[in-house]
């Protein structure tokens, strides 16, 4: 298999081992990853100009279009973004030619073949948990853990299509294999406040506060994360003295699913010892 | 021994006139009691278009009354402002109106000096781009709209401030005459069940549809015609101006625009009675059909009420379309008929209100005596707070939430805060009026948006509860009484979305509570 | 273009309401492949409590205490009522299935024997009902007990006192007691309560000022609030720590123990793999040999569903499943013949709280004895199309209060003929 | 005179190296960072980059070829040839510069500028045409073409040289005891045929002549001068010159020439602190500049900048040859192309934060567009990776995004907080055509239809974090939103908080019974917003002229 890798932004600098872990992962899976020459998703400026989120999306599902790939993206936020911009896209021909129009200055064009794919749904439908089944070889010893389901990915569900918005299950199942277990969390599907950290730290922070709090009651040790924002933010316990006090370890899934899969921490760019 | 009110006018019918003739009355430093045996605006007074007519309408019909309104039209501007929406408004024709009469048009308007003119068809679809695409003719005319709640209120507030009170839900029961005098008049307040006297000087008869049953107490009889007319309010404005169907006086043709709403009307339909009555399905279906030629939006938009209101005619001979009697209010001074204190006001229309007030103060003063001017010309009406929260979007318009403090939202169509809600209660308290949900949605929007009271009457309700407002169980009736106010009004117009909404209502009220169980008699 | 997908489906239940929802629940825990497309928030309309038959005969407004006896009286008057097609030990039996689905989903109902509760409401009413969650249960006799109801500063439309004084109605003295939230600036969301009530410290701070009156009070009345992942757990955690009796008191909509019945019902059908597609709208696109081909539309995908059997539970306005012109009343997925009133004069009575009710409350499909909508023939207008719930003709349940009983007993046994005679 | 001359030269060079330095100890423009990567990985860019530009290198094989044709002729010219009195005459002793290999090599190193600088100009029109915006830094050019005319001068030097007469007679004087009588006519004969100098008188050539002239030559000459036709460059612009010889012998255009070429150099001498060619010097340090961490992107509450090792130093912008690279890979390149505002891309905001160096402020309108261009910045540090200079350009986006550029310039969210509704009402009342829809790509928010159906259940109040957490604002809830919109209040609705501080988790939106799009809507309402207060703001910074 082979797709376009789409990092995002995010990744490279700030969360440049989710990249290391998942490149891991995919390279293990034997799936091969083409790097583009892409922009940004255009998630941060939909709140400024949907016409730059919507040229963003598009500008680069016509790049991965070029080389005839489907796209895939650990981030959903970037997955939202896409599946958002798609359904723009589609329903505003005023802006449809708009966007061709500078895409034709370079030579691009999007007919709408481009399929997106976030890591869970890959290994979920695409891969199948059954054929996951065998790369697990270090299974983890069935420590508590919850799962955060990013909000853009979820919701709104008449436009991703990701899983159930209310009782989504996706997430626990592939967690299962790798030997952890799931435990049932209020807030599983809730925001984890970053997209208003710059405008509103303060709301932000409580808003992950009373998340990080409902997780440890509910006897968790890691909350696993699959999207690179909800990491970052879940990040901030470093950082915010609120959040120190809080015990409870956010975790990326490709690194756990690396670990479960035999690959060294060194190959997951893992530096912490939170394993 | 029953407890005597004295007062110098005794006022009975708490309308626009009434309310009106009260306030002149005050200015001139007389003292009146206005009693309503419902609250302010019951009758005609709040089921109309809430139309300050330029005139143009009457030029044909009624050149009189044509004159009064444009003279009318300019002191209410200038008096008060505050309760006139000073929108400007439109005469157009459609395909199919009758030619001659819009030839004739223009020389009538000139005719009464009324301002009118000529609008190319193009530059009106600019002005409002709602209009009906087979327009053949527009003529630009000096309507305006008010807001004939809050005029009532602020008169009566004014009148009050003055030394006069208003008491609602007090019925007349009779007069007591003596020798070509009402002696005094027997009053029922029907929250309370007691009874007292009010012995006046002058008594004047301002109930509007009403009048010939008071005058009957009296002794005397009065021809009335009653006209119902029926009205529905668009859940969103569609003009900016006030659209006038132009052709002779009939149904369902003008589109009065009002703060965030507009108002279609009206019918002609004559009634027996001015009590219970309410729109009819044919009505409303009558007026869409109507409305739909010059406002073609008007067949597929969201109506959130419907109303209607029966116009009081003083017709010597019995005529079959009530149109053709005249809109021209009658003052009667009944010396003739052996009452020598006592006065009937009725007829006319909104837009003269002033004048009626006027005339009426003068007959009254002449009979005591008193030789004074009428300054409601002069003095502008002051605006009171309490007189504001009838303005459509009133609420949202300043910023509620942005003060800070503890003031929930507890209509939330309208945003009526329950600050807002507490102060009503207080104004309604100083006028011997009974705080419930109804005289509360008198004085504010509160029901009026699209959820018709489904949500808002329940907050608002527990909310009386929680101020020891209202404290007995029994008082939940209050509420039934509510709903089925806003229902006479939604009745007619539940199709589509607003089906959804009071579908919703009797899943709550009926199914959940079961309000139905509870009996309505007391 | 809308990304295309395919899916095949013993059954396919429309609508997620409460009818649906038990629709889909029966179906898949008898091991059929459902699918389940609608939007579930009518739950927040949903009292929470399973009326079977409140009011019987409406026009007298008679408070029915033996819910069994006076269905029996009704299938006897009203040929055509939904009761009137089943029989008493299948509402029953419907009951139970309902009763266990839920508690399997940790949501604990009590299932009372033949008699009817009387629940009282935030409004000072007391509600005839049939089964209630465990919660509220304790609220349904209140004989001899002093009674403290407590309310929430900013709580809109819950007023202890407003419940008082329909207490003292039935001659019960009352205590109130108005509690502020911290930090709470203005309204006060009903569902933001009940996830306050999941902090420990809340519950605390609760438990505190209640204490203030053990002793005066022996059961304590809250709004349905109590939390919304694990009410029981919660109310008995405040029992443990005040030593009083808790119960709960159903009110205005956004309710609450809806919310539970919501989550329960998500919760436990995406466990048994039903597929469920929010949102979505079904488009009834044409039968192949005996199977269904319908279109599931959501805004970026579509979905091309092929169904054995159709469960229609789209309910009546608010739920979309009947729409009404101003001239006429249509069903909007597969254009079925609707009963209703000749003309709109006859859809609404003069009163809004008229006794008799409604007659455009009578409008829905008529259906055969397995809740097969007929055609114009008076013939089931599908083999395997079935109606569950308020979308059934001649069942005014707002007035006879037996939306849930009808909900249940019509998807339960639409559910079980369709299992039986294709499976 | 020409000593005076480099004397001089040399001196405003290094006060201009000095003046130069001086941002980088304007404490003000530090930034604290902690250093990124290891040290030793510090050293080897600075290395690499320095003597090989690798940087450059990986950015773009053509560009770097191009650049270091000039780089390395340049500097073979100015040590080998420059400076050939103190280096080459002491390092050879065979050394004479119309000696092969030298003759050829200088020719060679001249050929490898020359080309360079051709590329270069090239380049440049052909990237800015590409960037849509014509205006060529005069800095850059001016440098270009300085060397263009050192190197041309020098060519032109070397051919005059080639064909004068009076320099041969010199030499014939200085390095032999040739005369007329001792066939000073043969040498002549010789030279004239093959090294091309041009003679005054018409000499008559025999072969017996042109022999002696040989062996004359082999005997005085040869050692100094290796054949002319090494020199290819000059030689060919020598022959075109053969006719006019006579004439430009009679005037000593040799001496002329030389004066040209030698202040030429003393002048790019001179500029050398003040061209481009400054970054000779600044790439280095640039490279060796600390990076920026995590931390500083999002300084935590309890972090004392101050505390923190290591700084940014907003001086190394000098070190920006404009190349655009920056541009080309930036993430956010599509605003650009929508907004049109060029100070969202990386080389337009350089320009910027020269212009602060300099001026220490900035046009509030100025200020403004680089505010929000900056606040664009995803900080997915392509351009600090690939800055061939080795900027580390995202530190300075972080920099630039702590403080306000200019003052009175803040982002359209903090104006819009700051205003009271009352205020923003007041300031939007007037500016419906801002906040129509036309200007919004989804037009729901004056569109009835998709808010009108609202049946106030107040489900996506209830569902909505913000609502819930937010609880010190006493704000407008969804559904208010919704009914603002009904009430004809939107300009209302923009300025709310609700409306800025939505999560867009699209909570309401998935709940919402009716299929009311109102987590959309909110964004459209921000959209409006942003129009808005980018025209007030505007409109403020006029006024305020």
């Amino acid at each position: 298999m082979k797709f376009a890798y789409f990092s995002g932004c995010k990744i490279p600098f700030e969360l440049n081992e989710y990249g290391l872990s998942f490149e891991a992962i995919m390279k293990k899976l034997s799936v091969r990853l083409m790097t583009l020459p892409f922009n940004c998703c255009g998630y941060p400026s939909r709140s400024k100009s949907l016409e730059i989120s919507v040229l963003s999306s598009i500008r680069n599902l016509a790049i991965a279009e070029k080389q005839g790939l489907d796209l895939i993206t650990p981030c959903k936020c970037c997955f939202g973004q896409f599946k958002h911009a798609i359904y723009t896209w589609n329903n505003h021909t005023r802006l449809q030619d708009k966007v061709n129009a500078i895409l034709k200055q370079e030579g691009l064009c999007w007919s709408g073949q481009t399929n997106i794919i976030h890591l869970l749904s890959f290994l979920y439908h695409d891969l199948g948990p059954a054929a996951l089944k065998p790369f697990i070889t270090r299974p983890f010893s069935n420590e508590k853990i919850v799962v955060q389901y990013g909000c853009h990915a979820l919701r709104p569900f008449s436009i991703t299509g990701f899983d159930d918005p209310f009782a989504p299950k996706m997430f626990e199942a592939l967690v299962k294999l790798t030997g952890l277990q799931p435990i049932e969390w209020s807030k599983s599907t809730e925001c984890c406040g970053n997209p208003i950290y710059e405008a509103n730290r303060k709301l932000s922070v409580k808003i992950l506060e009373s998340k990080l709090k409902s997780a440890s009651d509910s006897g968790a040790a890691y909350i696993i994360n699959a999207c690179t924002h909800c990491q970052i933010q879940y990040n901030l316990m470093d950082r915010e003295p609120d959040l120190k006090k809080i015990h409870i370890i956010p975790v990326l899934f490709a690194q756990v699913l690396g670990m479960a899969m035999g690959l060294t921490k060194k190959e997951l760019g893992i530096n912490n010892t939170c394993f | 021994m029953y407890k005597t009110i004295e007062t110098d006018v005794l006022i009975i019918g708490g309308g626009v006139t009434g309310t009106g003739v009260a306030r002149d009355l005050s200015l001139r430093g007389l003292q009146c009691v206005l009693i309503d045996k419902s609250d302010l605006n019951a009758g005609a007074s709040g089921g109309n278009h809430g139309l300050l007519h330029s005139g143009a309408r009457y030029v044909g019909s009624d050149p009189k009354a044509a004159v009064e309104c444009r003279n009318e039209l300019e002191i209410l501007k200038k008096n008060a402002g505050h309760c006139i929406e000073d929108t400007g408004g439109l005469f157009v024709a459609v395909k199919g109106d009758d030619e001659t009469y819009i030839a004739d048009f223009p020389g009538m308007c000139e005719k009464s000096g009324v301002y009118c003119q000529k609008i190319d068809l193009a530059l009106a679809r600019e002005m409002e781009p709602v209009l009906s695409d087979d327009l053949i003719a527009v003529y630009q005319v000096n309507d305006a709209s008010i807001n004939p709640f809050k005029l009532s209120i602020e008169n009566m507030n004014d009148a009050v401030s003055r030394g006069s009170q208003f008491l609602s839900f007090c019925e007349l029961i009779e007069f007591k005459l003596s020798h070509k005098n009402i002696d005094y008049a027997i009053i029922k307040n029907l929250n309370t069940g007691e009874s007292f006297h009010i012995k006046a000087r002058t008594h004047v008869n301002a109930s509007g549809a009403w009048a010939a049953r008071i005058a009957a107490m009296a002794g005397i009889t009065i021809n009335m015609v009653l006209s119902k007319g029926t009205l529905l309010v668009t859940s969103k404005r569609m003009t900016k101006r006030v659209i006038n169907r132009l052709r002779k006086a009939t149904d369902g043709d003008i589109l009065v625009p009002g703060g965030v709403v507009s108002i279609i009307g009206t019918t002609s339909i004559r009634v027996d009675s001015p009590d219970h009555i309410y729109p009819t399905i044919s009505e409303v279906d009558h007026i869409i059909n109507e409305g739909q030629r010059i406002v073609p939006a008007l067949k597929t938009c969201r109506y959130i009420r419907a109303y209607s209101g029966a116009r009081p005619l003083v017709s010597e001979n019995n005529t079959t379309d009530d149109r053709t009697v005249s809109r021209g209010f009658t003052l009667r001074d009944h010396e003739i008929n052996g009452v020598d204190n006592f006065i009937t006001i009725t007829g006319g229309k909104l837009s003269t209100f002033r004048l009626m007030a006027e005339k009426t103060s003068d007959l009254v003063c002449w009979k005591h005596s008193i030789f004074s001017t009428c300054l409601t010309k002069e003095i502008p009406l002051p605006s009171t707070k309490t007189g504001g929260w009838s303005e459509p979007g009133l609420m949202a318009n300043e910023p509620v939430m942005s003060k800070t403090g503890f003031d929930p939202i507890l209509c939330e169509c309208e945003m009526v805060p329950m600050g807002a809600i507490d102060t009503l209660v207080n104004s309604v308290r100083q006028n011997k009026g009974k705080p419930d949900l109804i005289s509360i949605a008198l004085r504010s929007r509160v029901g009026k948006g699209p959820c018709q009271g489904a949500f808002c009457s329940l907050r608002i309700f527990s909310h009386l509860y929680d101020n020891n407002v209202i404290q007995d169980h029994s008082d939940i009736r209050d509420l039934k009484r509510f709903l089925n106010e806003r229902w006479k009004g939604e009745r007619s117009l539940l199709w589509d979305q607003a089906l959804v909404q009071s579908s919703l209502k009797e899943m709550i009220h009926s199914g959940l509570f079961g309000l139905e169980l509870i009996e309505n008699k007391q | 273009m809308k990304i295309k997908k395919t899916a095949d489906c013993d059954v396919l239940v429309i609508g997620a309401g409460m009818a649906g929802c038990i629709a889909a629940a029966r179906a898949s825990s008898l091991g059929m492949k459902t699918i389940q497309a609608g939007n579930s928030s009518s739950f927040f309309f949903a009292s929470g409590l399973f009326d079977l038959l409140g009011v019987f005969p409406v026009e007298t407004g008679k408070i029915v205490d033996r819910p069994c006896s006076a269905i029996a009286q009704l299938q006897s008057e009203q040929r055509d009522h939904p009761y009137s097609k089943t029989t008493v030990d299948q509402i029953k039996e419907g009951f139970e299935f309902l009763a266990s689905f839920l508690d399997s989903a940790s949501l604990p109902y009590s299932l009372p024997g033949t008699d009817n509760r009387h629940i009282l409401t935030s409004l000072g009413t007391f509600k005839p009902t049939y089964m209630v969650p465990q919660t509220v249960s304790k609220g349904c006799n209140l004989e001899e007990k002093n009674i403290l109801i407590v309310d929430f500063k900013g709580l809109r439309g819950f007023s202890a006192k407003q419940v008082a004084a329909g207490l003292a109605t039935k001659n019960r003295q009352t205590q109130v007691l108005s509690i502020e939230v911290p930090e709470n600036l203005g309204n006060l969301n009903p569902v933001h309560l009940a996830t306050a009530f999941e902090k420990k410290e809340f519950i605390q701070h609760l438990a505190d000022k209640l204490l203030k009156f053990s002793g005066k009070a022996d059961i304590v009345g809250l709004p349905a609030v109590c939390g919304i992942h694990n009410s029981l757990e919660i109310t008995e955690s405040l029992e443990k720590k005040t030593g009083m009796d808790v119960f709960e008191i159903p009110g205005m909509p956004p309710s609450i123990p809806g919310l539970r019945l919501k989550n329960a019902f998500e919760k436990k059908l995406s466990g048994l793999g039903t597929l469920f597609l929010s949102n979505a709208k079904i488009i009834f696109h044409a039968m192949e040999k005996d199977h269904f081909i319908l279109r599931a539309v959501n805004d970026n995908f579509e979905t091309r569903i092929k169904a054995q059997g159709v469960i229609l539970a789209t309910g009546r306005f608010p739920g979309g499943g009947l729409f009404a012109r101003r001239d006429i009343i249509l069903e909007t997925v597969f254009d079925l013949p609707v009963f209703q009133p000749e003309t709109r004069e006859m859809w609404h009575q003069l009163n809004f709280l008229d006794p008799k009710g409604h007659l455009i409350n009578q409008a829905g499909l008529e259906t055969d004895e397995m809740f097969r909508p007929l055609d114009k023939a008076g013939k089931p207008a599908f083999e395997n199309l079935y109606a569950a719930g308020s979308i059934i003709a001649h069942n005014d349940w707002t007035r006879l209060k037996c939306g849930a009983g009808v909900a249940c007993i019509s998807a339960y046994t639409a559910v079980n003929s369709f299992y039986k005679r294709h499976l | 005179m020409f000593q005076t001359a480099l004397y001089i030269a040399i001196s405003l060079s290094l006060i201009g190296l000095l003046y130069q330095s001086r941002f980088f100890f304007k404490e003000n423009r530090r930034f604290p960072g902690k250093k990124r990567g290891h040290g030793t990985w510090q050293i080897k860019l600075f290395l690499l980059n320095t003597l090989f530009q690798i940087k450059l290198f990986k950015a773009g094989r053509l560009r770097w070829l191009i650049h270091f044709l000039v780089a390395s002729g340049f500097v073979y010219l100015l040590i080998f040839h420059a400076l050939d009195d103190v280096t080459s005459f002491n390092w050879f002793q065979s050394y004479q510069s119309p000696v092969d290999p030298f003759q050829f090599l200088r020719n060679l190193a001249g050929l490898f500028v020359l080309a360079g600088c051709l590329g270069f100009l090239f380049r440049r029109m052909f990237f800015f045409a590409l960037l849509k915006q014509r205006k060529i830094h005069l800095k850059g050019l001016f440098t270009i073409l300085l060397i263009l005319m050192v190197i041309v001068s020098g060519f032109l030097l070397e051919a005059v040289k080639i064909m004068s007469e009076p320099v041969f007679l010199e030499m014939v004087e200085e390095y032999s005891d040739i005369d007329e009588t001792t066939g000073l006519e043969d040498l002549k004969i010789y030279w004239e045929r093959q090294y091309h100098v041009v003679f005054n008188e018409t000499l008559l050539i025999t072969e017996e002549k042109f022999g002696a002239g040989k062996q004359l030559n082999e005997k005085f000459c040869i050692e100094c001068h290796s054949p002319v036709k090494s020199a290819f460059i000059s030689r060919s612009i020598t022959l075109p010159l053969k006719k006019t010889g006579i004439f430009l012998n009679r005037h000593r255009a040799d001496h002329l020439v030389y004066a040209v070429h030698y202040f030429l150099s003393l002048l790019m001498l001179v500029c050398l602190p003040f061209s481009r060619l400054f970054h000779i010097f600044l790439i280095p340090v640039a490279s060796l500049e600390k990076n920026l961490t995590k931390e500083h992107l999002y300084p935590g509450p309890d972090q004392d900048p101050d505390q923190i090792q290591g700084y940014i130093n907003t001086a190394t912008v000098l070190a920006c040859t404009n190349c655009g690279f920056c541009s080309n890979v930036c993430s956010v390149m599509p605003n650009f192309l929508i907004t049109k505002n060029i100070h969202i891309l990386p080389h337009a905001k350089i320009a910027a934060v020269k212009q602060l160096l300099h001026h220490a402020h900035l046009e509030p309108e100025t200020g403004y567009w680089l505010q929000s261009g900056n606040g664009d910045c995803t900080f997915c540090h392509n351009c600090a990776d690939i800055c061939p200079s080795g900027i580390d350009l995202q530190s300075l986006w972080g920099l630039l995004n702590q403080k306000p550029v200019a003052d009175g310039v803040e982002n359209n969210h903090t104006f819009i907080e700051k205003l009271s509704l009352k205020q923003w009402t007041d300031l939007t009342s007037g500016k419906e055509p801002l906040l129509s829809a036309q200007n919004t790509t989804t037009q729901l928010a004056d569109n009835g239809a998709s808010f009108g159906n609202c049946i106030q259940c107040t489900i996506c109040t209830n569902v909505c974090p913000v609502v819930e957490y937010d609880i010190d604002s006493n704000d407008y809830t969804p559904q208010q939103i919704m009914n603002l919109l009904r009430l004809g209040k939107k300009h209302l609705a923009t300025g709310t908080r609700m409306v800025w501080n939505c999560l867009t988790c699209y909570t309401c939106q998935e709940y919402c019974p009716q299929g009311i799009k109102i987590a959309d809507i909110m964004i459209e309402l921000r959209n409006n917003g942003h129009l808005a207060a980018t025209a007030i703001q505007l409109e403020n910074f006029k006024k305020a002229e």
